[in-house]
């Protein structure tokens, strides 16, 4: 089992210093989603501006390195972007993770997240890696008026 | 003959217990599968290996041995889907047999005065008990499919049975003691209509026949390990998402939670949300080997050789003075449960008898007392075949029925 | 080191899986038996001896097969009424986990408004959850004992805890996460005073320490095969016979019954009453021949083993700069459970770390959230021994923690 | 498996033409068992005399050879005698059944009731050989006005 393969310097490195930590206003929608196996938890607010475009993303959450430095990449990868772009990141953030470890992730899509490529290989730290993303989809379609 | 597994003497090499001899040592002659079916080789190393080389706990174990637990138990379910042709996975619960399986859908399905709930007179007790029970508790009332002098379902008074009110349509695939395979579809289609959800019992269909629940479009269907050649300690309810959302909890307790506080607890999605506790691991891993065991036999294939199986006892019971069978006598109305009487001799001094010839039947009311009520009868006698099983086994059969017969002095 | 089994190398051999390597070749060790124990290979062997040589139904079945699993089935409750020392053996009613057997009680245990149930803040969700469900189905409040800094029940407000209107007191006999020994026989004596009836949850109990129902004075007990080096699918509800018979029955279905008509049903005694369908048969046998397998031993040995094993962890850990452990620090006062905190590295990432020198622990809220709630924190790692386990496995884990620290870069 | 040992001639016997079968009157108690496994009942009746002779058991017994069997040997054994004489035959019956084959059976007690012996080697027609026994032992303490 190659642990270095697991705790790549990046993930380490967000762990140590999340990006858009913290919970700020003004938001739309706030979720708090929880990993029922370990207790992790994140809450999690959405603030869209009216042209769809995700405007912020802050959060607070308490958990293992991989679940802190999977929601630090995600805010970094869809700040500032058009929820629809944000959520086929969010896509393609998912498949990589479901892969077993077989699937190839595009550095040009998921950018810093293609650290958590070695994640897909521990089944049992998927969970830790999606819990944030898992939020902001939701979050995000909340803040949209879709039914989440 | 025709629809005989070709492969079966290779099949019974799969099963250790079929080599082994009982009374005085007469070879096993196991007709009563019906009951419990054996299991083979494959079955039994997978619970093996898992027990000495992978245990562990599921879900909550980060370690290697927790990891490689959970994707064996996880990949049953996975397994069990695809037997069953789920659309999803997460819509197989294990549960620890078919009762809890029903009782499990009739504790939590929402009832109140006024609502009804139909079954039908040839339902096994674990499937008419549950719903006596949910309708006392609830004042719902309780109605039922009466059953043809041969043993089949009555529809006859379907339009007066299925009205507006009845929440509930509970019923067997096929009947463990008349053999009876039932119009589920087509009752799950008329039980529909009217709103009604529909569970069935495949505990014997899923044996026997390709149990595929959307062509059956039923809402629940549920089935036990230990009949389709797993071991005991689990069963299945297989249910649609939206039928599975709106039922609450059953059992509460380690895995079925969201988050828990003192105050109060939320609960996980399906289908963690119906599996409290620890659930039935080693034994997932033997009803994933199992339940592939059988689909790579092909379920066809059983059924055909069960049909020929059946339709040989039904001709060799008909050659013997004083039986009579109950439940259809055309082999392929019927799955391989066949009960019958034997003028002048109880049931239980009939498999007594037997089994002093090394065979293995039933004798009783097979838990299905009011079936045997409808038919004036207090107990039969049953032989039940499987995949294993051979025409030399039902000539075996035959001629200790005639010997018990001249043990008794009756002609 | 005092207290330690003195055949320790030999009982090692009987659990195969401990010969298992694990992350490139590392040597497996396995601090994760609160979660589930290792089987020997005794429960082995008997298990697939009935899976090839007597699988059958039970008690319905009259033939050779039938006679033999049934014997093989009832001779595990003897065994599992010996373990416990119950005065009856038909006090002993099997189920699928601990989990059930605690739901079977609170499902059917009749409640109503104004009553109170009582149980504690370390209880495991297994023991909470049910109670939640019942006051909620009848009207009844629930209350609990809290817990002291040092991990102790806070007993100084029991006078108005248990007062008149307390109709059940629920409670660990050990506790799960913080290791601590309950004075469960003196609740118990308490709790008898105002007229409440007495459920115990045994799960970590029975494995570790000798349990005598009749010398506890509760009225249920309830522990779970798998961490008692048995199979999973398989739990014990033990319950005096006068508590057992006013409860109406739990599950129905078959071989629970007396008599079954379409209009109504009547039940078997006790333990029948309780054991509706096929009730986990090869579990049982499994789940025999591990608690013959622990008597053999003898549980004072295994108790003293696990003492002497936890006050080298506590020490070891007391080693280990930035490690805090949660419950009693006396090893005396508590069993091999022993679950702590390591300062600046999430417990997920602990059990990665160790997992990566071999070394299986639990990390997440082991099922008991408000317990950890109470301490302020979301979750720990978790060390857990059993008779297997050797001194020298406690080293490694030991360093292992450094190794993680120094990892993780924390000091 | 010795086939004879469980069909003594002595049980087909009382088999075929079975003592004091039916239902007569008068009666202090009447019982219904059921042997749940299998279905087999027996209706039940003892009429006791003032002085606590059993004066008359009667039955209707729908069941395998063993159970009515039984019944008849029952009847014989315990119809003119002292409740507390038959009560003790019942005793002697009982351990002789749940035996597993090793008691003796001692005939001047038992008499026919020996023939039973075999039956304790089959623990699934144990319970058939008890059913008509515990039936009087139940009618007979409800007719006595002990609670049963
Ligand atoms: C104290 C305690 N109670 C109950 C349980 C539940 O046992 P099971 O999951 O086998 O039902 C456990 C173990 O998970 C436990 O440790
Ligand atoms: C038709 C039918 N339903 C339900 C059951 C109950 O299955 P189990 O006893 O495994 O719960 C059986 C078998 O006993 C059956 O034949």
């Amino acid at each position: 089992m190659d642990l270095d393969a697991l705790y790549q310097e990046i993930i380490l490195d967000h762990y140590r210093s999340p990006h858009h930590a913290g919970l700020r206003e003004p938001f739309e929608s706030e979720v708090h989603h929880v990993n029922p196996t370990c207790g992790d938890e994140v809450t999690l607010r959405v603030h869209l501006a009216a042209d769809g475009t995700v405007e912020d993303v802050s959060y607070a959450a308490e958990g293992c390195s991989i679940s802190q430095a999977s929601a630090s990449v995600m805010t970094d990868l869809v700040i500032g972007r058009p929820l629809d772009a944000a959520l086929e990141t969010h896509a393609a953030f998912l498949e990589l993770m479901q892969g077993k470890g077989q699937v190839v992730p595009d550095e040009d899509v998921l950018e810093d997240g293609i650290a958590f490529a070695g994640v897909a290989k521990f089944p049992a730290r998927v969970k830790c890696a999606l819990l944030s993303w898992m939020a902001f989809k939701d979050a995000a379609l909340q803040a949209q008026g879709e039914p989440s | 003959m025709d629809g005989l597994l070709s492969d079966l003497e290779v099949i019974r090499k799969d099963f250790p217990i079929l080599g082994r001899t009982v009374a005085n040592d007469l070879p096993l002659v196991y007709l009563d599968s019906a009951n419990t079916s054996q299991k083979p080789q494959v079955v039994i190393d997978a619970m093996v290996d898992h027990l000495e080389n992978h245990n562990a706990n599921i879900a909550r174990a980060m370690h290697t041995l927790g990891a490689e637990s959970t994707e064996a138990f996880e990949a049953a379910r996975d397994k069990v889907a695809a037997f069953l042709n789920a659309p999803s996975r997460d819509e197989v619960i294990f549960t620890k047999n078919a009762t809890e399986a029903l009782n499990l859908v009739a504790r939590t399905f929402p009832l109140g005065p006024g609502d009804r709930v139909v079954i039908t007179e040839m339902e096994h007790h674990s499937n008419i008990v549950p719903w006596q029970l949910a309708c006392e508790r609830s004042g719902a009332s309780l109605s039922w499919f009466g059953l043809t002098d041969d043993g089949q379902l009555d529809l006859s008074n379907i339009d007066s049975l299925l009205v507006p009110g009845v929440k509930v349509v509970a019923l067997t695939w096929v009947s463990n003691m008349l053999g009876t395979i039932n119009p589920v579809a087509e009752i799950a289609r008329r039980a529909h209509e009217i709103g009604a959800v529909v569970v069935l019992d495949a505990s014997q269909a899923a044996p026997q026949l390709p149990v595929d629940v959307q062509a059956v479009g039923a809402d629940f269907v549920a089935f036990t390990g230990h009949k389709v050649v797993g071991p005991t300690g689990i069963g299945v309810l297989w249910g649609r998402t939206e039928a599975l959302d709106a039922l609450p909890p059953f059992l509460g307790g380690g895995e079925m939670i969201a988050t828990v506080s003192m105050e109060k607890s939320t609960w996980a999605p399906i289908p963690h949300k119906f599996e409290a506790g620890t659930p039935p691991i080693v034994e997932a891993v033997g009803l994933g080997a199992a339940v592939e065991y059988l689909s790579h036999v092909g379920l066809d294939r059983i059924h055909a050789h069960e049909q020929a199986i059946t339709r040989y006892l039904l001709d060799g019971l008909a050659s013997v003075g004083g039986v009579s069978v109950l439940g259809p006598l055309d082999a392929s109305l019927r799955g391989g449960a066949v009960s019958f009487e034997l003028a002048g001799v109880h049931p239980h001094d009939v498999a007594q008898l037997l089994d002093s010839r090394g065979i293995a039947v039933r004798a009783g009311h097979h838990c299905a007392k009011p079936a045997h009520k409808r038919f004036g009868v207090q107990s039969t006698t049953r032989a039940s075949s499987y995949l294993y099983t051979t025409p030399a086994e039902i000539d075996a059969l035959i001629d200790g029925l005639e010997y018990t017969k001249s043990y008794f002095k009756v002609s």
